[in-house]
């Protein structure tokens, strides 16, 4: 079980390396990609920026949480920071299985619980010049179970 | 009076316009806390999905604060 | 769109460069990988058997449906034939789109479709100096709604 | 009479002992000729999901032969 927060290249094939084993049939990686549009905005560039001590402790909570929900035999997951160019894999989650449907949902929990849990938060910047952070409308009906702000308005 | 020390992240910090804080007060729980926040400083306002933690754990809007802790305020996140 | 049988090592970053675009924000991949037990059997290599013609045709038209079913920007899949050895890649799958459910769900009918109607057949061989062709029983209800032979038995 | 030449593959191959087959028959569908080849390749057995193609075009069990057809007989897949 590997977490780790980078600020330079994933590395896709060290994280791949350290689930290979052979009593594992299935591996399924999810690579999230720097896009070049966002909500009708030309995107340039993101920055990433991370909360390191607790994106750690909450990361490796999720990857326990994956091992213990699924029949997964390991878990893995890379998140960036700092400024990323289009193209570039922001974050990579990885689960592997003896059976694929198991590493599927595994992996889709992982990332899932990443992106609406780590303290983690990134600024888009578009071709106009402007820059903006992105608040993740989606979070808002996800973190309204557990501990957001009471009263706040659900995704529209 | 309880001293807390307060940090603010992305968005939170670039509207507060500061990224710690040391504070005295009297609020009871986070979200009394985070309200105070919101009175010193004007750029400051609550957000949909906000979480908040405290010494470095994830906590909750009603959790108690004790003196001495980091209380941090984290914008809705948006990783991956 | 790349459908490919390959009887040499599969080019994993060859596929996945191939759907790398600045307008994909999801890469999901799925790999099979050949481990080492089955049905309580220890396994020592696989044995691939395909038949091209057919196995070409009917990959890419598993790629062309999901293209169809999903909204995905591109899709790939690699399947390899002849003898395997523990901890090989038998076969990649890949979807990319600009959010990740559709990615997950496009990726996961890629590896189904394939698995169920492409004309390959697996032998294994045991430790035990045994071997034996895989009969899929989960192929029996699925088949069942399209070709399979009629009154055939199901999985039990 | 139709001219069909019969392809097996994997465990039908090995059970037939032979990779194709030049056969006169008056079979009408698929399922008639398989049967027929039980006849005469013992080692032969109907298996559960089995699929059957015609000139490299997947078909069904009910379909009617043409003369010149090459009919493909595939045991259950097991691809990935």
């Amino acid at each position: 079980m590997i977490f780790t927060i980078t600020d330079t290249k994933i590395d896709r094939d060290g994280l791949r390396a350290s689930l290979l084993n052979p009593a594992s049939g299935a591996c399924v990686m999810f690579e999230g990609w720097i896009r070049n549009h966002n909500d009708g905005q030309e995107v340039l560039r993101l920055e990433y920026e991370v909360y390191r001590p607790l994106a750690s402790s909450e990361g490796k909570r999720i990857l326990r949480e994956a091992m213990g929900n699924f029949d997964i035999q390991d878990a893995g997951c890379i998140h960036r920071e700092g400024l990323l160019e289009l193209s570039e894999t922001a974050v990579m989650a990885a689960a592997v299985a003896v059976h694929r449907d198991e590493a599927f949902n595994a992996c889709k929990y992982i990332i899932d619980e990443v992106k609406h849990r780590l303290p983690i938060w990134k600024k888009e910047h578009y071709v106009n010049g402007d820059a903006h952070w992105v608040n993740c409308q989606r979070c808002a009906n996800h973190a309204g179970t557990s501990k957001a702000l009471p009263g706040a308005a659900a995704d529209g | 009076m309880k001293n807390i020390r307060v940090r603010f992240f992305a968005i939170f910090r670039e509207n507060a316009g500061v990224e710690t804080y040391q504070h005295q007060t009297r609020s009871e729980t986070t979200m009394e806390l985070f309200k105070e926040m919101t009175g010193i400083f004007p750029g400051l306002s609550i957000e949909t999905a906000a979480l908040v933690a405290i010494n470095d754990t994830m906590a909750g809007w009603e959790q108690q604060l004790s003196d001495g802790d980091e209380v941090l305020f984290f914008p809705p996140v948006a990783g991956g």
